[in-house]
C-alpha cells in the first residue's frame, strides 16, 4: 500500500499549499513568494507544498485538489487566483484561502495587497534624481494590475522630482522572453534613456544586461539584484512576501484569520526599497525622506491601474 | 515621431536590434531547412533549441567556459534531433507526432534540470561572448554595425549560410540531399544511401538548432530561464516556409521577423498609443503579408514528412 | 562464365509469392527479355537484383562471385544499372542534375560543364534528345523516359536492366532505341529488358524468360520461338487477331470542339484552335508524340482544365463551363494516362476507388448517407466482371497501392466504362499492360463503340491507334495537323504528321 | 515465438508502463521525494474521489473537441496547427455574446454563444483554408501566425473592451448564472459541456465514416489531385473540413468559458490546441481514438498534476512523463525485448 499513510485528518502539523502561475525559481515574483512561504511555514511549524506554472485553466483544479487532500491553508500568489479561490472556497468552508494581490474576500478567503506603488514611487524619485538625460525607461512583462501600478507609481515618483521628465514604457507580453526585454531596454537606451527600471521577473534580467552593457543606471526588482550589476544598480524594490505571508499565516496560527482584503505597505515592511552604494548621499536622503513620509502616512500614493 | 524613426542612427541601431533578434531564428531555420530538405520535418525545433539553450548554460556554468558551453549546447540539440531521427528514420514514425512530443518532453526536461541545478543558488549568470568588430566592413553605414559588429557565432552563421548555398548548388552531396528530400526512391536507385543522408541532416539539424538556443544564452543573455525559447522554434519553421526552402530565404525571412519585432518594441518605447498587445501582432501580421506577397508555387520538398521505407509501394 | 546468375529466387509479399523459385542467367553481350502478365513478378525479380528488395531465399552470382546487394548503391558499385518501371526522376531537378546524381566519378564539387558536354554527346550518339537544362517535371512522359535511359547509359555499367522502357516511346523512338541496345550488345553489355510487346521481344532479344504467377514458365531462345508460343506460355492461350468493328461509325455528332485554345504557360504545350468532332459509334484516335497537347486536350474535354477560348458541346449543348462532376454526369468519362496521380487514390481500398465517381448516387448513398453494403457488393461484382485481381486475401478491401499496374488499370476501366458513359476519353489506356489485359481493355473500348458511344483514344502506340480507330487525328505542337480515315492512314503518313510535316509542306518539299 | 497482435499490444503496454514508472521513479528520487508515495498520490489523484475522477473528464473535454477538430482537418490534408487560436476565438466570441446581450434569456443566449463561437472559429480557420486553396500558402505557417495574433488580441481584449469594469484585472466580467453551463454531478466539476463534447464526437464520427462528405474528405486528403480529377469538390472539402475543425476547437473555447471559468481571461487553453495536434495524430484522425487519447492524456495530467502538487516536486515532471509516454509509444519497436530473442533464433 503506497502513500496510504492516512489522509489529512490525523496530521498534527498544519498543511499549507502555495500556488503560483510561474516557475518557483523565476528569480522574481514567484521565487520570493516561495521563499517567503517557506520561511513563514518554518516559523510556525507548518508543512508546505507548492504548485507552479499553473495556467488559468488549472487554478481551480489545483485548489480543489489540495482541499480534497486535506490541506488547511491554500495560498494563491497573484490576482488571477482570487476568483477561483472564491469559487472553491464555497465548497470547502474548512479550508482557508489566502490570495496575494487579489481583491477576493469571503468567510474563508483573505486577500493581501502589497503597496508596490510605494516602492515604485520612491524608485521614480531616485531615477529622476540620477538621470542626466531626463529620460527614464520602465519595462514590464504582462499588463496586470500589480504591474501596471508599479509602472504608474514609478512615473508619478519621477514626475514629482521634475515635471518634464519622460518615462518610456514597454511590455514584453511574456514573463520568460528575456531577449525581448533586453531588446526593449536597448531600444530605450538608443533613444537616450539613462535609467532603466524593470519589474519583469526573470526576463527582466535582459533589461539589466542591456543596462550594464550600455553602462547606464538600472533598478532591480523582487530581490537584491546588485550582484547582477554591481556598478550600475541604483536600488532594488523588494516585495517581502515573507513578511506578508508571515502576517497572513500568523492570523491562522493565532486564530484571528478573517476573510477580508488587507493592504500592506512600507509601514508594515511588506515592501521596501533597498538602496545601493552607487547612490550619492543627497539622493539617498531624498529617497529616505520619501520613505519616511510614506511610512508615516504623510504621503499617500494612490495605486493607479490605468494603462496610459 | 516619424522624424524620430528615420534618422540614420536610429536605422543603424534598429537594424542591429533586428539582426540580434533574428540570429537565433536563422540558426534554427537553417537547421530546420537542412532537415526538411532531406525529407524530415522536425516540428520539435522548439525542443531542440530549448535543449541547446539549457545545456549551453549548464556547460558554461559548470566548466566556466563559453567554449564548453557552446559544445554542450550543440550536443544538447543534437541529442534531441537524434531521438527524432530514431523515431522517424529508423522506425519511420509520424514526424509531426514525434516533433510535438519532443517539444513537450524537452520543456519538461530542461525546466526540471534547471530546477535541480539552481536549487539553493540565488542567481546564476555566465559570461557572454564579446563583440568583435569586423575591420572595414563594420564601418559601412547602417548595415555595418548591424551585421559586422557582432560576435563569433554571428560570423559563423554568415559562413554557414554561404556554405549551405554553395553546398546545395554546387556539390555532389548537396544534390544528393535535395534528391533525398524530393524523391527518395529516385535517390536510392541512383545509389544514394537515403537514410544515411537523413541521419546526417538530423545531425546538422540538432547542432544548428542547438547553437540557435545557445546563442541566446551565450551571446545575448548569460542566463537560462524556463521555456526561454518561447515559440522561436515555431517561428523558425515558418521562416523556412517563407524563405522557400533556401538558405538565403531563411536568412531574409528571419530578418524580416526580427525587423518586425524590433519595430514593435520601438513603437512602444516611442510611446505610440497603441496597446502593446496589438503591436505584438505586428511580426505575425507582417509574416502573413509576406506570405501573401510571395504566394505562388509551392517549393516544399515533395517527400517532406513522408517516411521512406525502401521497397514499399 | 555467365555475367549474372540468379538461383532459386523466392520472394513473397504478405504470404503471396511474387517470385517462386526463379532462375535467371544473363551472358555478356546478351539481350535477355523478361515476359509475363501484369503482376507476374518481373519487376520484383529485377528489384531483387538491383538491391531494392531482399529475396526471401535464393542466391545471386555476379561474374562468378556470389554477391548480395543490400541496396542499389551496392548494385551500382558492382556495375549494374536500371531504368525502373516507375520513373525514378526528381521532378524539381534539371535533366542534367538527374543524370549526374550521385555518379561514382563525381567529385565533391560538381563539374556540370563537362557533364553537360558528355550528356549532349551521349544524347547525340544515341539520338535521345532532351534539353539538359529543362526541369524534369516540365517534360512529357516520353521525354522523361529518354532521360531515364540517358541516366542509365551515362553510368558505366556492364548489365543494364530496363523495366518497360519502351512503353511511352513512339515507334520511331523505339526503333532508334533498339539500335542503341544493339550497339551496347556489340560492346559486350548484358541487358535485361521487360516489355509486353511481342514484336519488340522478337525484334531485339536473344533469349526470353517467361514468368507466370510468380513461377518460371519457360526459358526460350527467341530465334526458335513465335509470338504465339510466347503468349501460350504467358497466359495459357493465343490471342485473337483484330477486333470486331463491323458496323460503320455513326453520323451523329456526339462531342464537338470548336476553336478551342489554351494559352501557353511557362513551358509545355498548350492547344491552338482545336476543331474536332466525335461521332456516335466512333473511335477517334489522337496520334502524336507525347507532350504535344494530348494531356491538355483530354483534360479540357473532361473538365479538369478550362479552355481559355472556344466551345465544347456534347449533344449540341455546351459543357465548357461544367465541372468535372457535371460532365461525368452527362457521360464524359476519363481514363487518365497518369493512373496513380489522376485516376486513383492509391491509399484507399478497391471498393472506395471503384466508387470515386458514384459514391454520392443511389444506391450507394441516399441523402448524403453512404450505404457501405451496396458499395461493397457493387465493387465485388465489378471486380469479377473486369477480372481485377488483388494479391491478398482482403479482396475488395485491398489498398489499391498494392495492386500491380495492370490490375490498377482494369480497376479504372471498370469504374469509368459504365452504362452512363457517352464519351470515353481514354489516354494511353493500355500502357504498361500485358497482352491479356491490353486485349481486355481494347475489347471494352470497342464494345463501347459498338454500342453507339464515342471513344477518344489518345495513344502514343501507333499500332494501337491503327488497330482501333475509325478516324485518326494527329496532334503536333498543340494543333491538329491532319485528320485521316482508317482507310487513308498509313504508319508512314502518320509518322510524318507526328513529326510536324503536313501534306502541304510535304508537297512543297516534293516540288523543290 | 510468434505473438498475436493482441498479446503483443498488451506486452507493449506493460513495457511502456514499466519504463515510464522507472523514469518517473528516477525523477522523483532526484527531487528527494518518495516514489511510492508519489505513485499513491497519482492513483489517488485520478480515482481518489468522484470529484477527482470527474476532473479527468473536465480536462479531457477541451482536448477531445480540439483534437476532434484537428482530426477532421487532417482528414483532408489540411494541417491545422491553429486549434489553439481557434479555441481562443471561440472563447472570445462566446464571452462577447454572453456579456453583450444581457436582455436575451439565458438558454437562448447560451445557444447563441455556441453559434457565435462555432462561426467565428470556423471563419478563423477559413482564412487559412482560403489562403491555402486560393494562393497555395502553407496552412501550417498561416495557422501558427493566426494563433499568435489571436492570443495577442485576447490580451488586448481583456484589457480593453472586454475588461471587467468593476476591477482592474485583465479579465472579463463574470458571466451571469443563466448562461453558465450547469454542473451535472454536484460537488464535482462534471459539466454539461462534457456531454456536448461526446455528442459532437459521435456526430463527427458519423459524418466522417457514414456520409458522402466523409468520403470526400478522405479522398481529398489521400490524393488531392486524384480526387479533383474524379469530380470530387476539392476546394469545398478542404474549406469545409477547415471550418468544421475551427468550429470544433472554438466550441471547446466556448465551453471552457461557459462551464469552467465563467469569464474570459488569458491562458485558459492550457495549450490544449497544441496538444490536440498530438492527440489527433496519435489517434490516426479517428474520432474514437481521439476520445481515448484525450481521456488517457487527461488522466495522466490529472494524476501527475496531483502528485506533483502534493509532493512539491517541479511541475516539469508532468511534461516529462507525458513526453516520455508518447516517445515510447512511437518507439515501442525498440522495446520489444520479446521479439529480439526470436530474431536471434
Ligand atoms: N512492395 C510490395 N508489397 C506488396 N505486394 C507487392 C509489392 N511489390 C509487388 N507486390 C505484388 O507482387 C506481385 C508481382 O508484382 P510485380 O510488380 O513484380 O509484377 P510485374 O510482373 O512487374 O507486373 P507489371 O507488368 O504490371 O509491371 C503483384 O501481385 C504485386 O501486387
Ligand atoms: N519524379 C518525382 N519527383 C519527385 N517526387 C515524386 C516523383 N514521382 C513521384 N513522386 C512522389 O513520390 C510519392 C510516392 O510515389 P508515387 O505517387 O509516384 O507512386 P508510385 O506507386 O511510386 O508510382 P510512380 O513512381 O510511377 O509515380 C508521391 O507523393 C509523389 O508525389
Ligand atoms: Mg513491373
Ligand atoms: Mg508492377
Amino acid at each position: 500500500q503506497s502513500g496510504g499513510e492516512d489522509s489529512g485528518e490525523k496530521k498534527d502539523t498544519l498543511q499549507v499549499a502555495l500556488c503560483m502561475s510561474g516557475p518557483a525559481n523565476d528569480q522574481g515574483w514567484n521565487q520570493s513568494a516561495y521563499e517567503g512561504a517557506k520561511a513563514a511555514c518554518d516559523k510556525y511549524g507548518y508543512e508546505l507544498s507548492y504548485s507552479e506554472n499553473l495556467g488559468a485553466a488549472d487554478i481551480a483544479a489545483a485548489f480543489a485538489d489540495y482541499a480534497i487532500a486535506g490541506y488547511d491553508v491554500i495560498i494563491g500568489h497573484g490576482f488571477e487566483f482570487g476568483d477561483p479561490a472564491l469559487e472553491v472556497a464555497e465548497t470547502y468552508p474548512d479550508v482557508k484561502f489566502i490570495c496575494t494581490e487579489a481583491s477576493a474576500s469571503a468567510e474563508n478567503v483573505a486577500s493581501y495587497v502589497m503597496a508596490c506603488e510605494q516602492t515604485a514611487y520612491v524608485e521614480g524619485i531616485i531615477a529622476a534624481s540620477m538621470s542626466e538625460s531626463g529620460k527614464l525607461g520602465a519595462i514590464g512583462p504582462i499588463q496586470g494590475d500589480s504591474l501596471v501600478k508599479i509602472i504608474n507609481g514609478y512615473a508619478e515618483g519621477a514626475k514629482s522630482v521634475s515635471a518634464d521628465i519622460e518615462v518610456q514604457t514597454a511590455w514584453t507580453n511574456s514573463y520568460v522572453d528575456t531577449q525581448l526585454a533586453q531588446e526593449a531596454a536597448n531600444a530605450m537606451i538608443e533613444s537616450g534613456v539613462d535609467v532603466i527600471k524593470h519589474c519583469a521577473n526573470a526576463c527582466g534580467n535582459g533589461a539589466i544586461n542591456a543596462a550594464v552593457a550600455a553602462n547606464i543606471w538600472c533598478q532591480g526588482d523582487s530581490y537584491d539584484q546588485s550582484s547582477l550589476a554591481p556598478e550600475n544598480i541604483l536600488d532594488s524594490a523588494l516585495y517581502n512576501l515573507d513578511v506578508v505571508l508571515d502576517i497572513a499565516l500568523g492570523t491562522v496560527a493565532d486564530g484571528t484569520f478573517k476573510g477580508d482584503v488587507y493592504n500592506l505597505g512600507m509601514a508594515e515592511g511588506a515592501v521596501e526599497v533597498l538602496l545601493s552604494d552607487n547612490l550619492p548621499q543627497e539622493v539617498v536622503d531624498k529617497a529616505q525622506a520619501a520613505v519616511d513620509a510614506i511610512k508615516s502616512g504623510e504621503l499617500k500614493i494612490v495605486p493607479n491601474f490605468t494603462v496610459e | 515621431m516619424l522624424d524620430e524613426i528615420f534618422t540614420l542612427s536610429f536605422l543603424t541601431v534598429f537594424l542591429a536590434a533586428a539582426v540580434r533578434l533574428a540570429i537565433p531564428l536563422m540558426y534554427g531555420g537553417l537547421g530546420e531547412l537542412i532537415a526538411e530538405r532531406a525529407g524530415i520535418l522536425n516540428i520539435g525545433m522548439e525542443g531542440v533549441m530549448l535543449s541547446g539553450a539549457f545545456f549551453s548554460f549548464a556547460g558554461a556554468w559548470y566548466f566556466h567556459s563559453t567554449a564548453m558551453g557552446l559544445l554542450c549546447g550543440m550536443l544538447g540539440g543534437l541529442v534531441v534531433s537524434l531521438v527524432h531521427g530514431v523515431l522517424t528514420i529508423r522506425l519511420a514514425k509520424d514526424q509531426s507526432v514525434s516533433g510535438l512530443a519532443l517539444n513537450m518532453l524537452m520543456l519538461g526536461v530542461t525546466s526540471f534540470l534547471f530546477k535541480l541545478m539552481s536549487d539553493g543558488q540565488t542567481y546564476q549568470q555566465v559570461d557572454t561572448m564579446p563583440e568583435i568588430a569586423f575591420p572595414v566592413l563594420s564601418k559601412i553605414p547602417v548595415i555595418g554595425e548591424a551585421f559586422f559588429q557582432r560576435d563569433l557565432l554571428s560570423y559563423l552563421l554568415y559562413v554557414l549560410i554561404l556554405a549551405s548555398v554553395l553546398f546545395f548548388r554546387f556539390t555532389n552531396c548537396g544534390l544528393n540531399l535535395i534528391a533525398v528530400g524530393e524523391y527518395p526512391r529516385a535517390a536510392e536507385s541512383a545509389g544514394v544511401p537515403v537514410h544515411r543522408y537523413q541521419w546526417a541532416a538530423m545531425v546538422c539539424n540538432g547542432v544548428l538548432g542547438g547553437i540557435g538556443g545557445a546563442y541566446l544564452v551565450l551571446v545575448q543573455l548569460g542566463v537560462f530561464t524556463e521555456n526561454m525559447i518561447s515559440g522561436r522554434g515555431y517561428i523558425a519553421l515558418a521562416a523556412v516556409i517563407l524563405g522557400r526552402y533556401t538558405p538565403v530565404g531563411v536568412f531574409g525571412s528571419a530578418l524580416l521577423f526580427g525587423v518586425a519585432n524590433a519595430l514593435q518594441i520601438r513603437l512602444q518605447t516611442i510611446g505610440v498609443s497603441i496597446s502593446p498587445y496589438l503591436l505584438a501582432m505586428l511580426p505575425y501580421v507582417v509574416t502573413l503579408l509576406a506570405m501573401l506577397g510571395a504566394a505562388g508555387k509551392n517549393s516544399q520538398p515533395e517527400s517532406m514528412g513522408k517516411p521512406y521505407i525502401r521497397g514499399v509501394r | 562464365m555467365a555475367l549474372l546468375e540468379m538461383h532459386d529466387i523466392c520472394k513473397s509479399f504478405s504470404g503471396v509469392y511474387a517470385n517462386d523459385h526463379i532462375n535467371l542467367t544473363v551472358e555478356k553481350g546478351e539481350i535477355h527479355a523478361l515476359l509475363g502478365e501484369n503482376g507476374a513478378g518481373k519487376t520484383t525479380l529485377v528489384n531483387i537484383l538491383f538491391g531494392i528488395y531482399a529475396p526471401d531465399s535464393g542466391s545471386i552470382s555476379w561474374k562468378g562471385q556470389p554477391v548480395s546487394f543490400s541496396s542499389p548503391r551496392d548494385a551500382i558499385a558492382a556495375g549494374i544499372g536500371m531504368v525502373q518501371q516507375h520513373f525514378s526522376l526528381v521532378r524539381r531537378m534539371t535533366v542534367l542534375d538527374n543524370i549526374i546524381l550521385n555518379l561514382r566519378d563525381n567529385r565533391f564539387i560538381l563539374d556540370r560543364k563537362s557533364a553537360r558536354a558528355r550528356v549532349v554527346q551521349l544524347a547525340e550518339k544515341y539520338g535521345l534528345h532532351v534539353d539538359p537544362d529543362a526541369m524534369v517535371g516540365d517534360l512529357s512522359v516520353g521525354e522523361q523516359q529518354r532521360v531515364e535511359i540517358l541516366k542509365a547509359l551515362y553510368r558505366d555499367v556492364e548489365l543494364l536492366i530496363l523495366d518497360e522502357p519502351t512503353g511511352v516511346l513512339t515507334p520511331q523512338e523505339t526503333a532508334q532505341f533498339f539500335d542503341v541496345l544493339r550497339v551496347l550488345r556489340r560492346e559486350g553489355y548484358g541487358i535485361i529488358i521487360i516489355t509486353h510487346r511481342m514484336s519488340e521481344i522478337m525484334a531485339i532479344s536473344d533469349r526470353v524468360t517467361i514468368l507466370r504467377d510468380g513461377k518460371q514458365a519457360a526459358v526460350l531462345q527467341t530465334s526458335e520461338t513465335t509470338p504465339g508460343e510466347l503468349s501460350r506460355h504467358m497466359i495459357g492461350r493465343e490471342l485473337k487477331e483484330g477486333y470486331d468493328m463491323d458496323q460503320p461509325a455513326g453520323e451523329q455528332v456526339l462531342l464537338e470542339l470548336e476553336h478551342v485554345s489554351l494559352p501557353v504557360r511557362r513551358r509545355g504545350h498548350a492547344l491552338h484552335d482545336i476543331n474536332l468532332q466525335l461521332h456516335q459509334g466512333e473511335i477517334l484516335g489522337i496520334a502524336g508524340v507525347e507532350g504535344n497537347g494530348q494531356k491538355e486536350l483530354a483534360e479540357l474535354i473532361v473538365g479538369i482544365q478550362k479552355a481559355a477560348q472556344g466551345t465544347i458541346t456534347l449533344h449540341g449543348t455546351s459543357v465548357g463551363h461544367s465541372s468535372v462532376a457535371q460532365r461525368y454526369q452527362q457521360g464524359i468519362v476519363y481514363i487518365s494516362e497518369d493512373r496513380l496521380q489522376d485516376s486513383l487514390v492509391v491509399d484507399m481500398d478497391i471498393t472506395d476507388n471503384l466508387m470515386l465517381r458514384d459514391y454520392h448516387r443511389a444506391p450507394y448513398a441516399k441523402k448524403g448517407l453512404l450505404n457501405r453494403r451496396a458499395m461493397v457488393q457493387a465493387a465485388q461484382a465489378l471486380m469479377e466482371r473486369f477480372q481485377v485481381r488483388a494479391s491478398g486475401v482482403s479482396g475488395a478491401a485491398t489498398p489499391v497501392r498494392l495492386l500491380s499496374g495492370g490490375n490498377q488499370q482494369k480497376l479504372i476501366v471498370a469504374r469509368e466504362v459504365t452504362d452512363r458513359a457517352q464519351v470515353v476519353v481514354a489516354s494511353q489506356p493500355t500502357r504498361g499492360l500485358d497482352i491479356g489485359a491490353t486485349e481486355f481493355v481494347r475489347e471494352r473500348l470497342v464494345e463501347q463503340r459498338n454500342q453507339g458511344k464515342g471513344v477518344l483514344l489518345i495513344s502514343a502506340d501507333l499500332e494501337e491507334i491503327l488497330a482501333l480507330s475509325d478516324r485518326i487525328a494527329v496532334l503536333f505542337g498543340g494543333r491538329i495537323v491532319g485528320i485521316l480515315t482508317r482507310e487513308q492512314a498509313t504508319v508512314e503518313q502518320i509518322g510524318l504528321l507526328m513529326g510536324g510535316i503536313t501534306q502541304k509542306e510535304e508537297a512543297h518539299h516534293g516540288a523543290q | 515465438m510468434v505473438l498475436s497482435e493482441r498479446k503483443r499490444g498488451i506486452l507493449d503496454g506493460v513495457t511502456i508502463a514499466v519504463v515510464t514508472l522507472l523514469v518517473s521513479t528516477i525523477l522523483i528520487l532526484a527531487c528527494k521525494a518518495n516514489p511510492l508515495e508519489a505513485f499513491g498520490l497519482f492513483v489517488k489523484g485520478v480515482f481518489g474521489t468522484p470529484a477527482s475522477f470527474a476532473e479527468v473528464f473536465v480536462k479531457a473535454c477541451p482536448l477531445m473537441l480540439t483534437g476532434l477538430g484537428c482530426a477532421v482537418a487532417f482528414r483532408t490534408g489540411f494541417f491545422n496547427i491553429g486549434a489553439e487560436g481557434q479555441f481562443y476565438v471561440g472563447a472570445i466570441a462566446a464571452t462577447m455574446v454572453a456579456l453583450g446581450l444581457p436582455q436575451v434569456p439565458g438558454v437562448v443566449r447560451m445557444v447563441l454563444c455556441f453559434v457565435a463561437a462555432f462561426l467565428c472559429g470556423g471563419i478563423w480557420a477559413f482564412l487559412a483554408a482560403l489562403l491555402k486553396t486560393k494562393f497555395n500558402i502553407s496552412e501550417i505557417i498561416v495557422t501558427i501566425m493566426l494563433n499568435y495574433i489571436v492570443i495577442s488580441f485576447l490580451g488586448y481584449a481583456v484589457r480593453g473592451f472586454l475588461m471587467d469594469p468593476a476591477g482592474n484585472v485583465p479579465q472579463s466580467a463574470k458571466l451571469d448564472e443563466s448562461v453558465q453551463l450547469p454542473n451535472l454531478i454536484t460537488s464535482t466539476r462534471f459539466h454539461v459541456g462534457i456531454l456536448i463534447a461526446f455528442v459532437l464526437v459521435v456526430l463527427v464520427w458519423f459524418v466522417l465514416e457514414k456520409t458522402t462528405l466523409g468520403f470526400e474528405f478522405k479522398a481529398v486528403g489521400l490524393n488531392r489531385r486524384g480526387a479533383g480529377c474524379n469530380g470530387i469538390p476539392v476546394v469545398r472539402s478542404i474549406v469545409l473540413s477547415a471550418v468544421l475543425s475551427g468550429g470544433l476547437a472554438a466550441t471547446a473555447g466556448a465551453i471552457e468559458v461557459l462551464a469552467i471559468q465563467k469569464k474570459l481571461l488569458e491562458g485558459i487553453s492550457a495549450n490544449c490546441g497544441y496538444t490536440a495536434v498530438l492527440i489527433a495524430l496519435v489517434a490516426f484522425n479517428r474520432p474514437l481514438g481521439v476520445v481515448i487519447a484525450s481521456l488517457v492524456y487527461a488522466a495522466m495530467q490529472v494524476g501527475a498534476g496531483s502528485m506533483q502538487r502534493q509532493l512539491g516536486v517541479p511541475s516539469a515532471i508532468v511534461n516529462i512523463i507525458i513526453g516520455v509516454v508518447v516517445v515510447l509509444i512511437l518507439g515501442r519497436e525498440l522495446l520489444q525485448w520479446y521479439q529480439r530473442s526470436k530474431k536471434q533464433a
